[in-house]
Order: C-alpha cells, then structure tokens, then sequence
C-alpha cells in the first residue's frame, strides 16, 4: 500500500515537473494575488498581520484548488484514471498519493508565496518559528480536503464551479485558524499561535482519517 | 427493489399517525410559548422568539447527524432506503438551519440593533448552510443513481464535522451570541424553570415535525426508486 | 471454472439512461469476442467487467488478476512511453515482469521512447498502449477495439500478442468491428444490441 | 464577419449555459473570496472602500482568466477548435466570438459579485451611477487581455500558468483605475471616478483594436 | 487545375523534430489515398493542408472551399450533435446547405440527437463527424482514418458517401489503413514515409 502510494505520488511529481502546469499556476497565482493587493490595497492596510495572513492564506486555499483541478485534468485526458483505477487497490493509493503530492506542491507554493508575502509587505515577524509551524500544520490542514472534494465532483458538469463551492465552506475553520495563528506568530502572541497549530493539527488529522477511510469508495 | 418495500411500509404505516402527535405538540407548544411562558426580565416578550430560534438550530444539529449516519449506513450496506434517508434528512436541515437562521436575525434587530453581525456562531451557522447547499448541489448534478448515492454519502460524513464546530464556536472565540445555557458541560441548565418547560416542549414539538417531513420525503424518493426500477425491467 | 470473468444480470444506467439491460455473460479461458452494432453497448460491458462504472443492478465476478485497454489509450500525458508503463508496472508488483523497454520495441517503438506520450501519433500512442500486453501478463484481459488506427503491421503484430496470450491459457475478451479472422481463433462470440446480449 | 462573431458568441453562451462551468465558477470564485476576506480580514478593514474595490477587481481578474481558460479547454476537448480554424474566417471570428461571450459572462459575475459585496460588507454608495459606470468600463476592459493571453497559450506546456503571469501584469493599469474609480465613486469623489472611468475606456478601446489586428495571426 | 489542394517543398516541425520534409503533393478531382505506416506523418500532412500547423517552409494552396475532418470528431462537448453540426454550417453560411437533422438520421443517429455528444459511443460520435461530408459539401475534402470505430453498416454508408462525393467532381483525400477496397476507386495513391513521399 505505502508502495503504491509512493508511487502514484511520484508519478504525479514527475508529471508536474514536465508540466508544471498546477505548481507554476499556484506560485505565479498567490505571488500574483500578493502583489496585486499590495499594490491597490496600499501597503498601509496590506501590512496588517491580519489582513496580510487572511491574504496568504485564502490565495494558498484558492492554489490547492487550482492544482488538484489540474492534477485530475491531466488524468482525465486518454482515460489516464482509468488505468489505475482498474488496478487492483488503485483507489486507495490514487487518492492517498494525490493528497501526499499536492501536499507536496503546497509546501513549495506556501514556501514561495510566503517569503514573497515577508518580502513584498516587508512585514516583520516576531515569531519565525512558531509561523513556521503555522505555516507547516496549515500546509498539511488542507490538501485532504480539497483533493476529496475534486474526486466528488470529478467528471460532473460545472466541476469547476462545484469544487470550491465544496471546499471552502469545509475549510474557512482551518483557514481562520492559520490566518489567527500566523497573525498572532508575526505579532508576537505565542501562547496564540499554538492554541491555533493546534486546533489545526485536529482538523488536518480528522480529516485525513475520514478521506482515506471512505473517500475511495467514491473513485470511478 | 427488495430492498425498498420494507422500508416503505414502515414508513408508510407510521407517517399518518407522526402527523398527528406533530399538530397536537405544535399546538401546544405554540399556546405556553406565546401565553403561558412569562416575558423575560430585560428582553419582555421579544425573547418568545427563542422557542422557534433554538429548537429549529437544535434540530438542524439532528438533522444532519441523521445524513451523516445514513451516509455510514449507505457505504456499509449499500442499501437504498438508507440514500433516501440521507437526502432527505438533508433537505430538512437545511429548511431548520434556514429558520435558525431567519429567526435569529429577527431576533438580532431589537436585541442586538443589527440583522447580522460577522460572529462566530452566525458565520458558522452560515457556513453550514451553504455546506449542505452545496450536498444538495453536489446530488443534483451527478446523474446516475449509485454514483450520487456514494459521492453524496461521503459528503455528508466529511460535513457533520461542521456540527460540533457550529455548538463550540461561541467558546472558542469570544462571541456576542447566547453562550450555551441549556446544553452544558458543567452543571444543569441556567434558565427560569418555565421557560425551560416551554422550551423543551417546544423542542419536542419540533422534533416531531421533523420525524413527519423525514418519513414524507423518504417515501416519496422511495417511490422514485420504484420508477426507476419500473424503468429497468420494462 | 478459477479463470476469467462473469457478469450476472448487470444493468448499468449512465445519465439515467439504461444502457444495459439484465446482461449475463462469462468469459472463460481462451479468445471471447463481442461484437454488434456502434452504441450496442461493447464499451459499457468492457467497462463494467473492469469495475469502471458503478452496476446499477446485477454483480461481477473476476478470477485471477485484469487487464482492461479501452478506446483511449489511458496514458498519462506529459509522461514518455515508458514512464507511463514501468509505472503501470511497478503499481502491480508482479516479480520478475517483462522489461518495458524491450517490450516497446517490440511493438516498434524503439526511437520514440524519450518523448511524452503526446507528442506520439494516433497508432503510436495505440501501440505503447497494445505494449501492456506483455508487459502486464493478466489472468483476464479486456480489448476494446484495438485494431483501430494501427497500420498492417501492428495488427499483424497484435494477432501475434493475442495467439500469446492464448497459448498462456488466459482469458481474453475482445470488442471488435470487421477481423473476421479472429472468428477462427475465437471459442466464443458474443453479439449485443442496444443493451441485451442477444448471441 | 458579424454573423459569424454572433455565431461563435452564441455557441459559447449555448455550451456555457449546458455546462455553467466558466460562468459558476467565476460567480462562486468571487462570491467566496469576497466572503472570504470579509471573514478573515474582519469587516472593520475589508469594509474601506479601496479595500473592498481592490478585492473586487482582482476577483473579477481571476474570474475572467478562470472562464477564459475553461472555455478554451473545452475547444481542445476532442479538437473542437480545430474544425472552426480550418473554417474560413475561423480564427477572426473564434477571437472576437469569445471575447464578446467573456464580456458577457463577466457582466454577469461582475453584477452578481458586485451586488454581493455591497451587501455583505453593508457598504454604503454615494454615486451609484458613476459606480455602474465604473463597473461597465471594467468590464469592458478586461476580456480582450486575457482571450487574448490564452490564446497565446494556448497547447503551450503550463498554460495554466502562463496566462496569468501574461495577463495580470497587462491588467496591472485597469485594475488599479477600476479599483480607484470604483472607490471614489463609492466614497462620493464624482470627478475622480470619473477620470478613472476615461482611463479604463482608453485601455478597453487600445487593446481591442490590438487585439482584433494582430491576435488572429497567433490562433492554431 | 482549378479544383484541389497543393502542398509545395513542404516541411513542418513539431516540438523540434522534422516530421516532414520537402513533401510535394498535389489533390486533384477524385479520391486520393494518403498511405504509410504509423508516425508516416500522414495526418500531419492532412493538417498541413487544412493550415491547422505551421510551415517550417514550403506552401500550401486551395481552389475552393475545405473540409477536413480529423483522428478525433472535433465535436464540442455539452452541445448536441445537431447544435455542433448546424453551427459549422451556418458559419460558412453556404445557401440552401441540407438540413442536418436528415443527414443525421441517414447516418443512423435518428434517436441520440438531443444528447450532449460526450454521451454518444466512439462510433456515434464518429458518424456524427462524417455527417459533415453531408452537410458541409465542399470542393475539397480531407478524411484521416474515417473508417476506425465504424460497424460495418456504418462502413458502408461511409463508401456510399465517398462515392457520391466523387461523383460530385469533387476532390477527396482519405489517410486510413487497410480498406483495399478504396484502393480500386482511388485515382491516385500515395506512400508516405517517415515524412517523405516515396510514391
Ligand atoms: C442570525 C443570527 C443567529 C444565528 C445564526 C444563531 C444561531 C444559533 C445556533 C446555531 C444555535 C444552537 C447553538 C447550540 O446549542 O449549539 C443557537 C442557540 C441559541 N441562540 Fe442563537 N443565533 C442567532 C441569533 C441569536 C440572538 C439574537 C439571540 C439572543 C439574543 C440568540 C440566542 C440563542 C440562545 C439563547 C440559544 C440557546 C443556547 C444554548 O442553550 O446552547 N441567538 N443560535
Ligand atoms: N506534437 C508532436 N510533437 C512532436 N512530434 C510529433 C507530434 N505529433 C506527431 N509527431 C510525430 O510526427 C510523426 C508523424 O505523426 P503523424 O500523426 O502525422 O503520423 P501518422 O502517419 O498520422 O501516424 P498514424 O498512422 O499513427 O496516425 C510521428 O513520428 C510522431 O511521432
Ligand atoms: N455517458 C453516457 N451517458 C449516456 N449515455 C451513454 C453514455 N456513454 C454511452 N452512452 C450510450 O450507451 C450506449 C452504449 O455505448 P457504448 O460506448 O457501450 O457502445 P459501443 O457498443 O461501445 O459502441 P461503439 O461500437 O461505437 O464503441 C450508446 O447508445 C451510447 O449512446
Ligand atoms: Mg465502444
Ligand atoms: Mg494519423
């Protein structure tokens, strides 16, 4: 099983590495979507840890989107799926793999957008580690969620639409809580950001139980 | 379908009788929440409008555990009645959850001064809403049956996390809604005694509303069911 | 009989539209072949053995592990040839599996291995897919109008690859239009119109 | 030339209404983000009217990169898009057909979206007319840009990415006028919303007229 | 002549690679068969006269108005047969063309016609693309591969169509493999190879 996972996670890495369709996208798209608001926001208003956090965090959520979309996309030409589905334990690892790589391309994209994020905003942070374990938990609080919601309306019409339609009511808790805890990293509250990483540690643990326990059985 | 009949039955035979209680206990709790109950020391009577408030909030709560278990029950056994079950109850909860809804923001104008503010549990309330809006979307636009069952059933377990989400957002943010009163942790209820009647009694009453909806709607896709199996033999 | 694959009263409704009606039908050793008219329904039973699309009614049943090539090559795009099978490969963790890049030039492919699949023509990309034959030896395996785009000598290479697949013992079911000359080969042929298996 | 433009237009609604995928999607996109924001931003910020401007325009960018992008990939499905460039007068047309189908569905996700974060953010207006003005012009201005980005990217590797890192930096001008406009038509400045309003028709005529000139030339 | 395609010193390159060069070929009145093995370069030669990629040298010309239908039924999805067909018809907007819904049903789709065409068979949506030899008649025509997926009933409404095509005058260039039978009707043949023409 762990095999196979790997592998299906492999495979879409070496994909993404010859297309860089969904990683590029969501780096170009958050660092975009930084810039952009820092720009007409005016940076006044684009510094406050709070503004600046929530920004990152829903541009991350919006990227994960995006990526999984296209993860699927790609297999959706040819009949890719087909093929692994067919296998036997193919559902399994296909939906496991698919969360660890995009998990994967979020850490990138979260990297990215972040440092962009410091950079473009100049804000100063007053916690680095404690963001970065925010930023970490964040990181891993969305993919299952998001990946799940792709498979359910995979081949649906209006997928595009229903796909964040989905997801992101699911995810505004584990969104508020890493926009609170990385705001509260940034100015300074420990004891904040961690009751925050906490509190999304949970919902990235419930989550990743209740996809891999039920979600392929919804894989055709 | 073999499996359909039994089901339909049952509900066919208790529907009529659920009818009934629900009109008797809704009367009732009508009559001591507008006359009976006392007016509330600061509130007066404006606060009357909690006997709808809450128990419609409350049984939005049941409503959607009831998908979720249905949903369980339809990855296990792949049965269908345990499907109409689901959407069923779906509908429902989000008709109660609207109500909360309406009823609360009524209620927010004179106590509050504002149909709505951004507060947890009314975001989070919100935000359950248009999660099982988006169950029904989701049921809607896939097409063939077994595919919407099993899709929808995963929907709806991943969804009832939002419920103890919803119940504990007042704790976890400081909020400007009603704290817990009457479902706490620590200690009984924190309410005038007869209020406390009126709203249990009215939380009864509601409860059997939503049992009739439910055995309605669940036969009525039961009988889609039969239309489709009519459809395949023929 | 511990090889091969049945179907039992499978009705399948796509867009609430019944495609196939109460279909019995059971693949033992040897060459099956299906066969009927555009819309019949070839697809869908392929589909359905293959676990593909949910039953609405009846039940499948294989023995022994399954191979299932549909109309679509089922590649994975930005991939190369071999990327796209060694991993198809690995996924099954069969021991000692037939190399995929032997087996690609087999099917004459040598040259093209490096490029992504995409950037193949129509009966390449036919081919790479037709290579899984030998390089995923199933009990079962499903074809589902393989001689489509490939030029004589590919087909002539694919009666090859099948013949082996007999002389293996395994069960092979095939969807086809026209190739009489499989008939000769073949211990069963199945005809369906619109949704029911009518021979 | 007209009756094909209508043509292709008509074709694009006709496969949007079936199919609501661009249009829903960039209504939802919108509708969420501005949800979003106003949720972890907190109302007190997002409710400045360069704020909620700002949020609202770049919203409406991504929606329109979003359907355009959707759009075309639906004409790759099965080659679609080939029988109409082997049309005579395929490609003019194919151009301005989708560019006027875009217009139309950002009127709708701009109306719907813009009504959306009036009432969520309760913002008050104090020119309504010169914020419809406002609204029109940037609608008006976008769609040419990014047709015309996809187009270029189109069969490239990573298209996905390439159109926004394209397009965004092209809009960079109207978004910010649209953003101004809108803001000083919502906080009363009459003039101000109005020069801005003259800038974003200056952008929509200039990249029209390019657009309609040289991008048929870059179709296959 | 005044009827026809030509292709003069032709080279294309795709992703980097010559995949034909210096090709000369000119399609006069009548059926021409464009013949080789897989990755010849015959649909690129087809798409090169249809001007669907660009020339790394050489030219392309056409008398007349083009047709050219390719490996895959280039049909929009979410749109019904007849939406697509009737679109790509007014769009040349040529006076009193034949109604599609009959062309349709000649081509036996009488039922399916509502249905979005991604809810057809492979062969149904096939037969949905060869309609347009019906409904869009033109001076030049292009086929590449016509016949796969086809039932045999529908390969004979397809040879009935080339001929009434060729009795039309018109001009006609079919890329497929197999179907000796063309051979007897085509007045000329040509090979290609590994993107050159060798006969
Ligand atoms: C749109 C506005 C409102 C919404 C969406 C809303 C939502 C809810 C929900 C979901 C519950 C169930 C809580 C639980 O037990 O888990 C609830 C309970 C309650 N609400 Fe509201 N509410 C709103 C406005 C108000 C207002 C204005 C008041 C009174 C000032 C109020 C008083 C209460 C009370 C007393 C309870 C029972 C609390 C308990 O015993 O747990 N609500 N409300
Ligand atoms: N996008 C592409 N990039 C690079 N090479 C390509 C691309 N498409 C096709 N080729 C190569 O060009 C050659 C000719 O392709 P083409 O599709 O024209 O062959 P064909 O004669 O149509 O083959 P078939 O009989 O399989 O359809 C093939 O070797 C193929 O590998
Ligand atoms: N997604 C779908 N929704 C609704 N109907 C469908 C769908 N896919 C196929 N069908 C219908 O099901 C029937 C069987 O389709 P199928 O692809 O199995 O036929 P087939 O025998 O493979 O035909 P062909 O020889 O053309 O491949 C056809 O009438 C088709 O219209
Ligand atoms: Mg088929
Ligand atoms: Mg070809």
């Amino acid at each position: 099983m762990i095999r196979r996972l790997g592998l299906v996670a492999g495979r879409e890495l070496l994909a993404e590495r010859r297309q860089p369709d969904g990683l590029v996208a969501a780096v170009t798209f958050i660092a975009l979507l930084v810039l952009l608001e820092s720009l007409v926001v005016g940076p006044v208003s684009a510094r406050q840890p709070a503004v600046a956090g929530a920004l990152f965090w829903i541009a991350l959520a919006f990227a994960a989107i995006l990526a999984a979309t296209r993860s699927f996309d790609r297999e959706l030409e040819d009949d890719a799926l087909d093929a692994i589905i067919a296998l036997p334990g193919g559902r399994d690892a296909l939906f496991a793999g698919k969360v660890l790589a995009l998990t994967a391309v979020l850490a990138i994209v979260g990297a990215v957008g972040g440092v962009l994020s410091l950079v473009l905003l100049d804000l100063e942070v007053a916690l680095a580690g404690h963001l970065l374990l925010v930023t970490a938990l964040g990181v891993l609080a969305l993919p299952t969620v998001v990946v799940l919601d792709v498979v359910l309306a995979l081949r649906l019409r209006a997928r595009a639409a229903l796909v964040p339609i989905l997801a992101l009511p699911v995810l505004i808790p584990q969104l508020v809580a890493a926009t609170q805890g990385s705001a509260s990293a940034l100015s300074g509250d420990a004891t904040g950001s961690l009751g925050w990483s906490a509190l999304l540690l949970a919902f990235a643990f419930v989550y990743a139980v209740l996809g891999f326990t039920i979600v392929p059985a919804a894989i055709e | 379908m073999t499996t359909t009949t039994f089901p339909r039955a049952l509900v066919l035979r208790v529907r009529p009788w659920l009818g009934i209680a629900a009109i008797a206990a809704a009367s009732i709790s009508t009559y001591m929440s507008l006359l009976w109950a006392p007016p509330d020391a600061m509130q007066g009577d404006v606060y009357r409008i909690m006997y709808v408030h809450v128990p419609s909030a409350w049984l939005a709560y049941l409503a959607f555990i009831v998908v979720f278990l249905a949903s369980v029950g339809w990855l296990w056994t792949r049965q269908r009645w345990f499907d109409a079950v689901a959407v069923a109850s779906a509908e429902i909860g989000v008709l109660f959850t609207a109500l909360a809804l309406v009823a609360g923001s009524i209620w927010a104008k004179p106590t509050w001064g504002v149909w709505w503010t951004w507060e947890p549990r009314l975001v989070t309330t919100a935000v359950m809403f248009v999660m099982y809006v988006g169950y029904l979307l989701l049921r809607n636009l896939s097409t063939d049956f077994v595919r919407r069952a099993s899709r929808a059933a995963v929907l709806g377990i991943v969804l009832v996390v939002d419920v103890p989400v919803v119940h504990l957002s007042v704790l976890w943010m400081n909020s400007l809604h009603q704290l817990p009163t009457v479902l706490r942790a620590s200690g009984g209820p924190s309410l005038d005694s007869s209020m406390l009647a009126t709203l249990l009694v009215s939380v009864a009453a509601f409860t059997l509303i939503y049992a009739y909806l439910l055995a309605a709607r669940v036969g009525i896709e039961l009988r889609r069911h039969e239309r489709i199996g009519a459809l395949r033999d023929g | 009989m511990d090889v091969g694959a049945t179907l039992r009263g499978v009705t399948a409704i796509l867009d609430d539209r019944v495609v196939l009606r109460e279909v019995d039908l059971s693949v033992g050793p040897g060459l099956c072949l299906l066969r009927g008219p555009n819309g019949a329904g070839k697809t869908t039973v392929l589909r359905a053995i293959a676990g593909l699309i949910p039953l609405a009614a009846g039940s499948r049943e294989i023995h022994g592990d399954l191979l299932a090539l549909g109309h679509r090559p089922q590649l994975l795009r930005g991939l190369s040839a071999i990327e796209n099978l060694t991993f198809l490969q690995r996924f099954r963790g069969v021991r000692d599996a037939p190399a995929v890049g032997p087996a690609l030039a087999a099917w004459g492919l040598g040259v093209d291995l490096a490029r992504p699949v995409e950037a193949l023509s129509a009966g390449q990309r036919r081919r790479v897919a037709l290579a899984r034959l030998d390089t995923e030896p199933c009990a079962v395996t499903l074809l589902d109008e393989p001689f489509a785009e490939l030029d004589d000598s590919a087909a002539r290479m694919l009666r090859q690859a099948i013949d082996r697949t007999l002389e293996a013992g395994r069960s092979l079911l095939v969807a086809t239009h026209g190739h009489p000359e499989l008939d000769l080969r073949a211990s069963a042929v199945m005809r369906i119109e619109n949704g029911r298996v009518v021979a």
